[in-house]
C-alpha cells in the first residue's frame, strides 16, 4: 500500500492538486482533500478490463479491428463525447482527420455560449491565482458555484492568505441570479454573500440593465425581473469601485437558448469598466473532464474549438450543424465513436447507428454498443495533460497504479492504424 | 413679328450654363409646405448677390410626394456646382430643417449626387437615424416637433440660366398686369422658375457702372423716365417696361416657358397696352444659349 | 429557354453542399457538364447526375425540385439570374448572395441568407434560426436585399444585420433582431422574448406590443414620416406587407438596447 | 544512408563560406566529412546552379503557448480563407494569421526553415507551449521563458534579495519551463497593469512594488549572464507602439551598462514624435544606438500589409491597443501572477499613414545597422504579418527597386517622412544567411545547428538563383531536415518531429524552498506539479531534448 500526495483531479475542472490518495493494488482512497466530486471519481473501482465486441469479451486486437471497420465504410462517422487527456484529443483528431469524422465535445453546447462571445467580441479575463491572491469583489452570475466547483471558495475566495489583500476574509460576494446552495461563499466571520435572486431564464434581462448601469445609461423601469433597479445600481457602483473586480460564471450553468449573448454581454460590460479607469475581469469557467483540453488541442490542431468537421478534408467549425444530438436524430451520422475516460455514468446518447464507445471502465449500457473498449483514466491509470476550466493553466496527470487499461491515445491510434 | 398687335422684337435671349438642383418640401399642409418653400427660395432672385436663384417650381398633390402629404417643388440654380450645393444645404438646414412639419426629398433623380440630408443629420447630435428604402437614402433627424425626415442626396443637373424677355407698354399697370398674366401660364410649365419676386423684374440691369465698384446697373436704354437722356430703346408712347427671367433645366423648357408667357402677354395685346416684346442680351458673347424672339412664337 | 432544372432522385442521410450550382458558376456550361460537377455529401463528392435528374438550358434560371431540408448553400454567393426552389431548402440558403432573386415555397434551415449583400429572398414557409445572420465569428450580417419570409422565423433573425429588409408575415423567435447595428425587420405576427438585445441601431416594426427587456425605454407614441415611405417599397412584393391596409405611420416607440449603444428602436403600430 | 549534395553554391556564414561551389555530404542526420572514394554514395542530389544554405531559423516566432490559442480560437473568419486540407503524408488544419500547429510546422518547411523559437513561454503556461510545438512537425523548436511581472521576482526585488538568489529564481525557472532563454515583456507592466497602473516608463515605479522597469531589466540580464545561458536576455522593452518610445529604446540601451541584450521587435520601440501627425521614424538614431553598443543585438518585428492578429503577454499594452482592434474584437488576460497576454487582431493597411511609416521604419532598421550578425529578420510573427511573409520580406531587402516600387504605393505622407528612398543598401545572400542562419544560430546558443560543416546537424536548405527573389525563398527545391528530405520543390514530401532545444544551468537546489513557500500560499498548484519534467517533452515520441551549453560553463 503506498500513498501518493500532490495528486492533480482530472475532474473537477478546476486543477486540484493536493490530493492524497492511498493505492491499495488498483484499489484507490482518497484521503486528503476530497470532495464530493473527486472523491467518488478517483474511488470507482475497475470492474472489466476487457474489450467486447457484440456484448461479447474479445482481444483488444479484435476490439480494433472490428472498430476499424465500422468506422471505414462510412458517410458520416461522429466522434462524440471527446472526454480525454491531451494526447487522447491528439489521437482521436488524427483519426477524425483520417476517417473525415465530425469531432462534438459533448458538453460542446454549454461551452458554445463562451466561444460564440469570444469569436464574437472577445473579453477581458484573469486566473484563479489572480483571483486568489487580488480579487476583493466577485459578482457570480447564474451559477451556484459550490455545487459546480465544491472547493472553489476555500482554495480561492477564503484562504488565510492573500498577496495583496490586508484583509482576505473581507471580500465581497453578490450572486446575481442563483442563490448558493450551501454555506461555501459565507466568509469566515460569518458575512453572508448577497444575492439577488431571478430566474437564470431571466438573466438576458438583468444583466443586459446592468451592463446599462454600468455605463450610464438610463433605465426607466424599477425593477427587472424581480430586482429592484436600485440594487442593481448598487451592483454597478460595488463593479466600478472595487481595486479588483472579478465577474465569474459558467458557460453549462446558463444553460437557455442563446445564452452566448448573455455571456458577451457580461464580457462587454466587463471591457466598459475598464475603459472607466477600474480594473474588472472576467472568469468564465468552462467545464470539466476535459472540456478544456478537447477545446483546447482541437485549437492549435484545427484552428476551432471541438465542435468541427473533418468531411471535407480540413477542418469546418459549425457550432449548430456539428452538434452530436443533431447529426443522430437528423439521420446525418452512419456511426458513432464515443470517447469517454473519465466518467463511466456518461454514456453515448441513444441510437440505432453503429456505436464504438472508447469508455471508463465500469461503464453500463442500457444498449450494448457493436464495440466497448475500456480505457484507463488520465491522472489515475497513466500520466497525461489536462487543462483547468480557466482555460490556461494546463495540470499534469500522474499515474497512480497499473490496472492494465490501455490509454484513450493508445486505442485511437491502434484503430488509426488497422484502418 | 406682331402678334396682336404687339411687335415681337427680332432679337434675343442670352442666357448661360448653370447648375440646377430641385428639391420637394412636404408638410402637415400646403400652407405650411409653401411657407418652408418660400423661405427656403426667398432672398435668391440673381446669383450676381445672393448665391444662387431660386424659385417654386410647383405645388405638388399628395399623390405625388413620397410621403403622400402636400408639398411644393422648388428649384435652385447656380453658377457652379460646389455654390449650388452650399446653398441647397444652407437653405435646407435653416428653411426646412426649422418649418413645421417639414419633410425634404430629392426631386432630381440621378445626375451627380450633392448632399440634401446628408449633413444636416448631425444636427441630431448622433440621436439621427439613417435608413435606406428602395436604394434611397435617409435620414431621421429628432426635433421637438418629432422628426425631420430628409433624404441624404439629390441630384444636380446641367442647367441654362438667364433666359428672359421685356413687356414694353403703355402703363406702368397695363405693363404688370401683363407679366402677371404671362407669370400664371409659366408657372404651370414643369422644369422652370422665374427667380425674381412673383417672377417680375422691373430692374432690368446692363454690364456695367460709371461706378467702378459695380459690375452692374440700371439698364438705362429701357428706362422710360430717361427716354430723352440716352440712347433709348423706347418708342415715345412706352412708359414702363418690366421683365420676365426664367432659369430652367434645359433650352427648351425655358422656350416653352417663354413661348407661353410671351403669348400670355401678347393675348392682351395692343388693345391693353402692350406694344412690344424685347429681350436682353450682351450681343450674343456671353452666353451660349440664344431665345430668339420671333422662333420661339413662330 | 426553359429554366435549368435539378430533380432530386433520392434524398442522401448526409448533407449537401449545393454551392457549386448557382447561376453564375453555370454560366455557358453544357448539362452534361453539370451532369459532372461533384457535390461534396458527408464524407462524400457526388456526381449532379447522381443525385439528381437535369432538364432545361437556362442556367440563369434554376429550379430545385424535391429539395429537402438537407440541400445546404441553395445560391450560395449568387450573383444574377433566379433559383426556385420547390420544397424546403437546408442551412445556408443564399449564403452571402449579390443580386438576382431566389424563391422557396417550402421551409429553410439555419442561416438563410447569411451575409446577404444584395438581391432578393422570398420564402413561403418558415425559416430557422439565425435568418440573415453573420456567420459565427465575423460581425457583419446581411448588408442590403430584402427577405421575404410567409411563415414564421427562428432565433435571433437579423443577428449583426447591417442593412436592408427582413419581412415576416408570420412570427419571430426569440432575439429577433439581436446585435443589429442597423436596418429594419418588420413582424406582422408575434415576437418572442428578448427582441432587439444587444441592438446598436435599427429598426424593429411590429404589428403586436412584444415583451420588452428593461433596457428598453418608452419613448411614446408617434406619427414617423419614413413609414409611409417604407410601406411604399413594399408594393412591389407578393404579400400581406404590400396591402394598402397593411400600412400604417402611428407607432410607439421604445428604444434600446441601453446596454449597447442604445440607438436600436422598436416601433410598435398603434 | 549517404547523401551527397552535389555542386550546390554554398552560403556558410558559420564557416565563412560565402557562395563557394562545393559539395556537401550527409550520413546519419548529420552533415558528414568527404568520404573516403571507395564509400557508395546512395543518393547524389546534382546542385548545380542551385544555392545551399543551412535551414533557416527563426529566433522570434510565437507558435507555442496559450496566447497563440486564444487567437485562432478569436478568429474562425480568418481560418475560413485559408483551410488546408489532408494528404496522404500532411494533417489537416488552417493558414494565414495563426495557422494551426501541423499547417506551421509545414509551410516553415517549405519556405526553408528548420526551426522556431517561441520568445514567449508564461512559465505557468509553459506546459501548452510544449503541448503546442509538440504538435508542430518537421521543426525544431525552443521557448524563451517570460520574467519580470511575476510577483515572485518583484517580491524578491522589493526584499533586496541578493543577485546570486535571482541568478538561482531565473535558472530554477529556465529549467522549470524546459527553455533555451529569458524574455522579459514590458518590464513589470504586465504587473503593473494588475494594479491599473495604463503605463509604465523605464524609470516609473511599480504602485505596489516600488521597483522600475529598469531595476528588472539590470537584474534579469545580469542573471541571464551570471548563469551562462547563450541568449541574452531577451527584450520586449517598456511603451510598445507609443509614439516618442525611441528615447525609451535609447535609455533602454544606455540602462542595461553594457550587459548583453536583445531587443525583440525593435521596430515597434523606434518611434519619434515629429511631423504633423505626431509620429515619425526613429529608426536612424537607434540603428545608430545599435551600431555603437555592440552588447545589444535585434530583431526588427516587420510589419507587412494586411490582415493579421497581434499575440503579446503585453496585456497593458495591448488593452490600450484594443482602440486599434480589427476586427473589433480582442482578448486580455491577467494570468496566474506570472504574467498576462493580450490579443487584437490587426489589419495593417499601406493607405494608413502610421502603418505605413512603421512599414518603412522596420526596413530602414534592417537598412541602417551595419552588422548582420547582430540584427535577425522577424515579422515577430503573427504581431507584424503571418510568417509566411518572410520570402516578400527579403525581396525587400535584396531588391532596392522593388523596395522602391512599394515604398510609392504607400501613404504619400508616410513617403514623406522615410529616408527608405535614398538608402541603396541591398541585402547580399551572405547577410540573409547570416540574419536567418548562423547569426541566430549563435545568438540562441545552438551547438550543430545554423552551419554546414561537418559535424552540423543536416538541416539544409537548397534554392534555385532567381533575380526575383521572394521567388526564390517562397519555394526551396530541397529541405533537409535531420538528414531527411522534407519538402520537394515547395512542398513537403515527408514529414518527421524536430527536437525541443533548451539549457539546463545550474541553482542551488535551496531556492526551492522558498518557492514551496510561495507556492503553497498563493499559487493554485503544487510546486512539484508545476515543474515541467523530462518525460512530458519525450513520452509521447513526438520531440526530444537537446540540452545547449552554457557560455562560460564547461
Amino acid at each position: 500500500m503506498t500513498e501518493i500526495t500532490e495528486v492533480p483531479s482530472p475532474f473537477c475542472g478546476m486543477g486540484t492538486d493536493d490530493l492524497s490518495i492511498q493505492v491499495d493494488g488498483i484499489a484507490l482512497k482518497v484521503i486528503k482533500n476530497g470532495c464530493a466530486v473527486n472523491t467518488p471519481l478517483f474511488e470507482q473501482a475497475v470492474t472489466d478490463t476487457k474489450a467486447r465486441v457484440d456484448g461479447k469479451e474479445v482481444d483488444f486486437d479484435v476490439a480494433v479491428a472490428k472498430a476499424a471497420v465500422l468506422l471505414k465504410a462510412t458517410l458520416q462517422p461522429v466522434i462524440g463525447g471527446c472526454a480525454t487527456d491531451v494526447n487522447g484529443m491528439r489521437a482521436l483528431l488524427a483519426l477524425a482527420d483520417r476517417i473525415g469524422a465530425v469531432v462534438d465535445n459533448m458538453n460542446f453546447t454549454g461551452a458554445r455560449n463562451n466561444f460564440l462571445a469570444l469569436q464574437d467580441s472577445g473579453w477581458m479575463n484573469t486566473t484563479l491565482a489572480e483571483v486568489k491572491n487580488r480579487c476583493d469583489f466577485l459578482l457570480v452570475v447564474g451559477a451556484d458555484l459550490e455545487a459546480i466547483v465544491p472547493r472553489f471558495f476555500e482554495r480561492f475566495i477564503w484562504p488565510q492568505e492573500a498577496m495583496f489583500l490586508e484583509h482576505p476574509h473581507q471580500r465581497e460576494i453578490i450572486y446575481l441570479g442563483k442563490v448558493p446552495s450551501g454555506d461555501a461563499s459565507t466568509a469566515p466571520d460569518g458575512r453572508k454573500a448577497q444575492a439577488l435572486e431571478c430566474a437564470v431564464t431571466d438573466l438576458p434581462d438583468v444583466v443586459a440593465v446592468l451592463r446599462a448601469l454600468v455605463k450610464g445609461r438610463p433605465i426607466r423601469a424599477e425593477s427587472v425581473s424581480g430586482i429592484a433597479i436600485a440594487d442593481l445600481q448598487a451592483l454597478a457602483d460595488k463593479l466600478k469601485a472595487a481595486k479588483y473586480g472579478v465577474v465569474t460564471w459558467a458557460a453549462g450553468a446558463l444553460n437557455y437558448r442563446q445564452a452566448e449573448l448573455t455571456v458577451q454581454t457580461l464580457s462587454e460590460m466587463i471591457k466598459d469598466i475598464n475603459d472607466q479607469n477600474a480594473r474588472c475581469s472576467g472568469l468564465p469557467l468552462a467545464g470539466k473532464e476535459g472540456d478544456q483540453t478537447a477545446n483546447q488541442v482541437c485549437g492549435w490542431t484545427t484552428g476551432y474549438p471541438a465542435r468541427t468537421r473533418f468531411s471535407r478534408g480540413y477542418p469546418e467549425y459549425d457550432p449548430y450543424l456539428n452538434d452530436t444530438k443533431f447529426l443522430l436524430a437528423n439521420d446525418e451520422a452512419d456511426a458513432l465513436l464515443w470517447v469517454q475516460a473519465f466518467n463511466s455514468r456518461s454514456v453515448p446518447p441513444a441510437t440505432h447507428l453503429p456505436t464504438i464507445v472508447v469508455g471508463r471502465s465500469g461503464m453500463t449500457f442500457e444498449k450494448e454498443p457493436n464495440v466497448f473498449i475500456p480505457v484507463g483514466t488520465p491522472g489515475i491509470d497513466h500520466a497525461g495533460h489536462a487543462y483547468r476550466m480557466d482555460n490556461v493553466v494546463a495540470i499534469r496527470l500522474k499515474k497512480l497504479r497499473d490496472a492494465g487499461l490501455p490509454s484513450t491515445a493508445q486505442v485511437l491510434s491502434a484503430i488509426e492504424h488497422a484502418l | 413679328m406682331i402678334i396682336n398687335g404687339v411687335t415681337i422684337d427680332a432679337t434675343f435671349a442670352e442666357a448661360f450654363p448653370m447648375k440646377a438642383t430641385r428639391a420637394i418640401i412636404t408638410a402637415q399642409n400646403e400652407k405650411w409646405a409653401m411657407i418652408s418653400a418660400q423661405a427656403m427660395t426667398g432672398f435668391a432672385t440673381s446669383v450676381i448677390a445672393c448665391g444662387c436663384e431660386a424659385g417654386i417650381e410647383r405645388v405638388l398633390d399628395p399623390s405625388e410626394t413620397p410621403d403622400g402629404r402636400p408639398g411644393v417643388s422648388i428649384m435652385i440654380f447656380a453658377m457652379g456646382g460646389k455654390g449650388l450645393a452650399k446653398q441647397l444645404e444652407t437653405r435646407a438646414g435653416q428653411c426646412v430643417l426649422t418649418s413645421p412639419t417639414s419633410a425634404l426629398f430629392a426631386g432630381i433623380e440621378g445626375g451627380i449626387r450633392i448632399p440634401l440630408g446628408k449633413n444636416l443629420r448631425y444636427f441630431g447630435d448622433g440621436f439621427q437615424i439613417a435608413k435606406v428604402i428602395s436604394g434611397k437614402r435617409y435620414w431621421r433627424v429628432p426635433v421637438m416637433d418629432g422628426e425631420f425626415l430628409t433624404e441624404a442626396t439629390t441630384g444636380q443637373v446641367d442647367a441654362v440660366g438667364g433666359g428672359n424677355f421685356l413687356v414694353l407698354a403703355e402703363s406702368q399697370p397695363q405693363a404688370l398686369t401683363a407679366c402677371e398674366a404671362a407669370i400664371e401660364e409659366m408657372r404651370k410649365i414643369p422644369n422652370v422658375i422665374m427667380p425674381f419676386p412673383g417672377g417680375i423684374v422691373r430692374s432690368g440691369s446692363k454690364v456695367g457702372s460709371k461706378y467702378a465698384s459695380l459690375g452692374a446697373s440700371t439698364n438705362d436704354a429701357f428706362c422710360p423716365t430717361l427716354k430723352g437722356m440716352t440712347k433709348t430703346d423706347l418708342s415715345p408712347e412706352i412708359e414702363s417696361v418690366m421683365e420676365i427671367v426664367i432659369d430652367g433645366l434645359s433650352k427648351e423648357d425655358i422656350d416653352k416657358a417663354m413661348r407661353v408667357g410671351i403669348q400670355a402677354v401678347c393675348d392682351l395685346g395692343a388693345a391693353n397696352g402692350i406694344q412690344r416684346i424685347s429681350a436682353g442680351n450682351y450681343g450674343g458673347k456671353l452666353g451660349p444659349f440664344h431665345f430668339h424672339l420671333q422662333e420661339i412664337m413662330a | 429557354m426553359s429554366a435549368l432544372t435539378f430533380k432530386l432522385k433520392q434524398r442522401p442521410d448526409q448533407r449537401v453542399d449545393m454551392s457549386p450550382l448557382v447561376c453564375h458558376q453555370l454560366l455557358g456550361m453544357e448539362p452534361l457538364t453539370i451532369a459532372a460537377i461533384e457535390l461534396q455529401c458527408g464524407k462524400r463528392k457526388v456526381r449532379v447526375d447522381e443525385l439528381f435528374s437535369l432538364s432545361g438550358f437556362d442556367t440563369q434560371k434554376i429550379v430545385i425540385k424535391n429539395s429537402f431540408g438537407k440541400l445546404d448553400y441553395i445560391g450560395k454567393e449568387l450573383s444574377e439570374g433566379s433559383i426556385t426552389v420547390e420544397g424546403d431548402a437546408g442551412a445556408y440558403l443564399g449564403f452571402g448572395m449579390k443580386s438576382g432573386a431566389i424563391k422557396v415555397h417550402g421551409n429553410v434551415g439555419l442561416y438563410a441568407a447569411c451575409e446577404m449583400k444584395n438581391g432578393y429572398l422570398e420564402i413561403d414557409g418558415n425559416a430557422g434560426d439565425f435568418l440573415g445572420a453573420a456567420q459565427p465569428g465575423n460581425k457583419m450580417g446581411m448588408k442590403g436585399g430584402t427577405i421575404l419570409v410567409k411563415g414564421n422565423v427562428g432565433e435571433r433573425a437579423g443577428d449583426h444585420m447591417r442593412r436592408g429588409n427582413i419581412l415576416i408575415e408570420g412570427d419571430a423567435g426569440d432575439y429577433c433582431g439581436s446585435r443589429m447595428t442597423a436596418g429594419t425587420i418588420a413582424v406582422m405576427g408575434k415576437t418572442g422574448r428578448f427582441v432587439g438585445y444587444a441592438m446598436r441601431r435599427g429598426t424593429l416594426l411590429l404589428w403586436n406590443q412584444p415583451q420588452l427587456q428593461a433596457s428598453f425605454n418608452d419613448c411614446g407614441a408617434h406619427t414617423l414620416a419614413f413609414l409611409p415611405i417604407l410601406f411604399a417599397s413594399f408594393k412591389k412584393y407578393d404579400s400581406r406587407f404590400a396591402e394598402t391596409s397593411a400600412a400604417f405611420n402611428r407607432v410607439r416607440r421604445f428604444a434600446g438596447d441601453m446596454s449597447e449603444l442604445g440607438r436600436g428602436e422598436v416601433l410598435v403600430r398603434i | 544512408m549517404l547523401i551527397k549534395l552535389t555542386g550546390g553554391c554554398v552560403y556558410d556564414p558559420a564557416s565563412g563560406v560565402d557562395g563557394k561551389k562545393q559539395d556537401i555530404y550527409i550520413q546519419d542526420g548529420r552533415i558528414v566529412k568527404k568520404p573516403a572514394k571507395d564509400v557508395p554514395i546512395d543518393k547524389d542530389y546534382d546542385l548545380k546552379g542551385k544555392v545551399v544554405m543551412s535551414g533557416a531559423i527563426d529566433m522570434h516566432t510565437h507558435i507555442g503557448g496559450g496566447k497563440g490559442n486564444i487567437a485562432r480560437t478569436l478568429l474562425p473568419e480568418d481560418h475560413r480563407q485559408d483551410p488546408v486540407a489532408r494528404t496522404s503524408i500532411t494533417r489537416s488544419g488552417c493558414g494565414h494569421a495563426m495557422p494551426s500547429t501541423f499547417v506551421t510546422g509545414y509551410r516553415y518547411a517549405e519556405m526553408g526553415y528548420t526551426a522556431g523559437f517561441e520568445p514567449a513561454v508564461l512559465p505557468i503556461n509553459a506546459r501548452q507551449a510544449h503541448m503546442e510545438m509538440a504538435d508542430i512537425p518537421i521543426l525544431d523548436k525552443g521557448g524563451y521563458v517570460m520574467l519580470g511581472s511575476d510577483d515572485y521576482l518583484l517580491r524578491m526585488l522589493t526584499a533586496k534579495k541578493d543577485q546570486k538568489a535571482i541568478n538561482d529564481y531565473v535558472a530554477w525557472t529556465i529549467q522549470s519551463a524546459k527553455a533555451i532563454g529569458v524574455k522579459v515583456v514590458n518590464p513589470g507592466g504586465i504587473n503593473a497593469f494588475k494594479f491599473n497602473q495604463r503605463k509604465l516608463d523605464l524609470d516609473e515605479q511599480n504602485s505596489h512594488y516600488g521597483v522600475t522597469p529598469r531595476d528588472i531589466l539590470r537584474v534579469l540580464a545580469t542573471a541571464v549572464k551570471e548563469i551562462g545561458v547563450s541568449h541574452p536576455l531577451h527584450v520586449h522593452g517598456c511603451n510598445l507602439g507609443v509614439p516618442g518610445n525611441m528615447q525609451t529604446t535609447l535609455d533602454t540601451i544606455q540602462g542595461i551598462g553594457g550587459l548583453p541584450m536583445h531587443l525583440t521587435h525593435i521596430q515597434f520601440h523606434s518611434y519619434g514624435t515629429e511631423g504633423d501627425f505626431k509620429f515619425s521614424s526613429g529608426a536612424a538614431q537607434i540603428a545608430e544606438a545599435v551600431n555603437k553598443n555592440k552588447n545589444i543585438t535585434i530583431d526588427v518585428g516587420q510589419i507587412l500589409f494586411g490582415q493579421t492578429v497581434t499575440a503579446s503577454g503585453d496585456n497593458m499594452r495591448q488593452h490600450a491597443n484594443h482602440k486599434h482592434a480589427s476586427p473589433n474584437k480582442w482578448v486580455t488576460m491577467d494570468i496566474e501572477c506570472d504574467a498576462g497576454c493580450g490579443v487584437v487582431p490587426f489589419k495593417y493597411k499601406d493607405q494608413n499613414f502610421v502603418n505605413a511609416l512603421q512599414w518603412a521604419i522596420g526596413l530602414e532598421t534592417f537598412l541602417l545597422v551595419d552588422d548582420p550578425w547582430r540584427i535577425f529578420l522577424t515579422t515577430d510573427h503573427p504581431n507584424g504579418a503571418p510568417f509566411t511573409s518572410y520570402p516578400h520580406l527579403i525581396r525587400l531587402l535584396m531588391d532596392r527597386s522593388f523596395r522602391n516600387d512599394v515604398l510609392a504605393t504607400i501613404h504619400p505622407e508616410a513617403q514623406k517622412m522615410t529616408t527608405l528612398a535614398s538608402i541603396t543598401r541591398e541585402y547580399s545572400l551572405n547577410e540573409i544567411a547570416i540574419m536567418t542562419r548562423a547569426g541566430a544560430a549563435k545568438l540562441i546558443g545552438l551547438k550543430d545547428r545554423g552551419g554546414l560543416s561537418p559535424g552540423n546537424f543536416a538541416d539544409i536548405t537548397v534554392y534555385t538563383e532567381n533575380a526575383d527573389r521572394q521567388r526564390m525563398f517562397e519555394k526551396p527545391d530541397y529541405v533537409f531536415k535531420d538528414g531527411q528530405l522534407v519538402v520537394v520543390d515547395g512542398k513537403v514530401v515527408s514529414t518527421k518531429w524536430g527536437t525541443t532545444h533548451t539549457v539546463q544551468p545550474a541553482f542551488d537546489p535551496s531556492v526551492e524552498k522558498g518557492l514551496k513557500d510561495y507556492f503553497d500560499r498563493y499559487l493554485t498548484m503544487k510546486l512539484g506539479n508545476f515543474k515541467i519534467s523530462d518525460d512530458e517533452i519525450t513520452e509521447d515520441g513526438r520531440s526530444s531534448l537537446t540540452v545547449h551549453p552554457l557560455k562560460g560553463v564547461a
